[in-house]
Parts: C-alpha cells; structure tokens; sequence
C-alpha cells in the first residue's frame, strides 16, 4: 500500500497512491490510520484520487478510522474521490457519514 | 452476427487475496467488452469486477479449510441475454438467507459484500454442489 | 507455504479481436503475481501478455474456420516452475517447423509474432489434438 | 483508436492516446498514417508517451507508415516511448530502423 502524508493548516492529509482498495490492501490502509490516530493526529483526509476501485472491505478500513477519530474528538473526510468510487459511497449511504468534497482545498 | 457471442472463463485460484486483482480485471474487461448491454458499460464493468472480488474473497476468508493447497474456483458464462457467475468453495457453508441486509444507521465495518452482490445484480444463490459450496450470480444483459 | 501455489486459468473466447486486451490483461496479472520468480516480474508481466496477444490473434487470424461460432480456447497453468500456455484453434494448421525468423535486414510489416513467442518463452511446439490443434508454449520460472 | 495530430516545425506529430496497440487497433493505426502521408503529410513523429503496451501488429502498422514515408522522401520518427515498448523495438532490432528520440523536444 503506497500512500504519503502532508500535514496542512491543521489537518493531516492522506495520499492513498494505489489504484485498488480490496481485501488484499485494505487491512494495511486501515492499520495505517489507526497508527496515525494513535499518534495524536484525529484530523485526517483521505485523498483518494488515484485510487479507481474500492471494495467493501477498503470502505469498511475508512470507517473504521472514521470512528477512531471521532472517539478521540477528531474527524476523518474525504476528497477528490472518482465517480464510481463515490457511487460506492452513496449505495451504502456512507456519503451521509463522511464528509466528502470534491478537492482538498475546498476544506480549507 | 451477434457482436457478443458466448464466452466462458474458469479460473482457478490458491486461497489468496493477492489474485484478487486478476478476478476483478477479468470483470472489469469482460464488462467492457460487452457492446450489446445497452446499459452504462463501465457500471457495468465496476460492478462486476466489485462482485467477483467480494464473492471470491468471501470464499478466501469465509471458507478456507484451512489447507494450503486449497484453491477457489471462479467460473463466468457470458451467454447473449445473461451473464452467470459461479463461485465454489471448500468450507463450511452458510444459509445465505439468514444474512440481514447491513444497518445503514448503524453502518459495520464488515457486512457489506453480499449486500453489494444483491443489490448490484439480479440474482443470488448459495447451495451445495458434490463436495463444495456455489454461489451463483446471475445478471440479465438484456 | 509457497507462495506461488499452483493456479489455472482457462478462457473460451469468440474469434474476435475486441478480446485480445482480457486475454493479454490475464497473462499481464499472472506475471505480477508470481512472487516466486526470480526475474524482473514487470518484464515478464509484459511478456505473457504480449506471448497470449500473439498466439490468440494467430488462432483467430489463421485458423478462423470461418464459422461466426468459432471459438479459441487459451488455457493457462501455473506450476511451481513452470508456466505452460496452450491456444487450441480449429482451423487447418500449420507446421511451425517451416516458420523462418524475420529477416532483421529487411523487417516486413507481419511475421513478428511467432518471433516473439519462441524468443521470450523456454519451447513452442504446435501439433493436432483431436479435432483442433494446439499451440503449447512454455516458459521455466525458475 | 483515438489519436490527435499537431503541426510542429514542419513536422506533423501524432499522439496515440491509446495504453495499448494490438491486432484489434493496429489496422486503424496503420491506416491514419498512411492517409496522413496521402495527404502529404511526409515528415511524421509519433508521440507514444500513452502507450504502454504494443504487439506485433503495433510495430507493424509504425513500419508500413516508415515505409511509405520514405517512398514520398520523408520519414517517420517515434518519440516518447515507455522502457517495455522501446525493448519490443530492440528485441525486433527496428531501433535500428527508426529515429527514437526520448522527447518531441529533441527532434527541433
Ligand atoms: N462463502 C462463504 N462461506 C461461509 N460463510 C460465508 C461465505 N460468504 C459469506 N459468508 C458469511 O456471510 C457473512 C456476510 O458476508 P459479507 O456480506 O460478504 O460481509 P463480510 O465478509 O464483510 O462479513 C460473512 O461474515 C460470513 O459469515
Ligand atoms: N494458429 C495458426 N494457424 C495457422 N497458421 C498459423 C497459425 N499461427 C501462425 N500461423 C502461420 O505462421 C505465420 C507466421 O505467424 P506470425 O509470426 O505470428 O506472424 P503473422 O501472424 O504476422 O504473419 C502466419 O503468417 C501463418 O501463416
């Protein structure tokens, strides 16, 4: 799993670099997110434009850290997602849970 | 002459999440390729790469028995009006239908693959067949 | 555990070029899975496609019995040390035997194909079996 | 097939934007370039930044277009080419039939 961090105006932003999120990657994104938390960064987003398809078990890996966040008063959102991954979100209604924007500046 | 004709793929994989990949590709293409659909051709492609992953990882996960040398086979019939999926395992089994639809108020981090496979195609079932379990997938083309 | 444990692939397609692309994918992910392989694993992702591109588009070329029906059969099997690729056509053969290698002073726009099969793989033989014939091509991954 | 084509320095560049040529497409290529030199457009670089894999049939379809360039006194050149398309054309030996620049750029 090929992701890098960049820390801007407070909030910790996440790369994901792979083009697949599935059962066989999804467990390491997941770690690594729990392991950001766990360092103190609560406030993380997860840009997610390379990635081109994301399973269950990938949406289940950023909920996952969703929660953690929150249970330690931070957030976890999303950017720059590509259409059919949204489309993934929005079967599952997870769009009403995460915070999506289409760039990761427009958090900003 | 019919610009999709009939095609089969039968693969057959070692219990590994690493050929994963290559299950959902071969969705992936096959969606593609299928120029008679007169629906979204890349939904269409997402989805059945989306199905296949979730379907065979279930047999990865689900139903290992724990031997090494056990594999998952995946068989895909294109036929001109339908498209079948076939999944077989070695394991346990489960009652496909005592399986509850996830709780979107209460979302899981897990629970959501039969989900997508239901809701994405047309039909779904899980039986025994000989000596392993099949879950067959089944999506009109029409 | 090995981690590249045994796997097939078997695909039947109809004699049409549009498949090429799902047929060179699946030779393209095997290579990138084969954990095993000592080699450089992106060459040789790049190789099988190229090796299944050649000998399917040579069965649908040459061999199309002309019949809208025909199908080309490509069977893929992972061994432990050895990858055997077979391309079953239904046409009417040829002997590979009197096949000569391109002329390298004096290229010409076809003839490559076989070229790079036999110069990327470990042996090529191409014989009748039944009703069809069949283009078996091996490669050693050791 | 989808390709552009710019005017350079009197050279007429085409842009295969296709991540793949094989004997599905290649007929298609072929037949862009010849009309091109039909057309009169004898000088030709083909910019093949996008293509990431090409069979027999692709290195085919560039040699006819070489061919008939150079019958009409001008010449094909390729540029742009990813390491696995450029081994396809050393394995062949054609690198020693086509001028091969790394970028457009250096041809002027
Ligand atoms: N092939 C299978 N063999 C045994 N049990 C299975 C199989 N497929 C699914 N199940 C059961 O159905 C449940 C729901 O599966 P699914 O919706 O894919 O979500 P998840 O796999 O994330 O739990 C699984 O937790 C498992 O108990
Ligand atoms: N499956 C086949 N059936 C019949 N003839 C074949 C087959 N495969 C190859 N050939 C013959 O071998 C020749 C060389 O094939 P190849 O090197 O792939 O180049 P090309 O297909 O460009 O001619 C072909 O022109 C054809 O005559």
């Amino acid at each position: 799993m090929i992701v890098t961090e960049e820390k801007t105006n407070g909030f910790s932003a996440l790369f994901v670099k792979e083009e697949r999120i599935d059962a066989h990657n999804s467990a390491e994104l997941k770690n690594y997110i729990l392991h950001m938390i766990e360092q103190g960064k609560v406030n993380i987003i997860v840009q997610l434009e390379h990635v081109r398809f994301v399973d269950s078990s990938g949406l289940g890996a950023l909920l996952s850290g969703f929660k953690h966040a929150e249970a330690k008063s931070g957030r976890l959102a999303l950017s720059n997602l590509q259409p059919q991954v949204l489309s993934m979100f929005e079967l599952t209604r997870l769009n009403r849970v995460f915070e999506i924007q289409t760039d990761l500046q427009d958090f900003f | 002459m019919n610009s999709t004709a009939n095609f089969q793929v039968d693969v057959v994989i070692p219990t590994q999440t690493k050929y994963l990949h290559l299950i959902g590709s071969i969705g992936e293409h096959i969606g593609k390729d299928l120029e008679d659909f007169s629906g979204d051709r890349n939904a269409l492609a997402y989805h059945l790469n989306l199905v296949l992953t979730e379907a065979t990882t279930n047999a990865i996960k689900h139903a290992n028995s724990e031997d090494p040398k056990d594999t998952v086979r995946i068989n895909i019939d294109i036929q001109e009006q339908e498209l079948i999926i076939k999944v077989y395992d070695h394991g346990q089994g489960f009652d496909l239908e005592t399986i509850p639809n996830p709780d979107f108020d209460q979302l899981n981090e897990s629970g959501m693959g039969l989900f997508f496979i239901k809701t994405l195609m047309d039909s779904v079932t899980y039986t025994k067949s000989g000596d392993c379990n099949v879950l067959e997938i089944r999506k009109l083309l029409i």
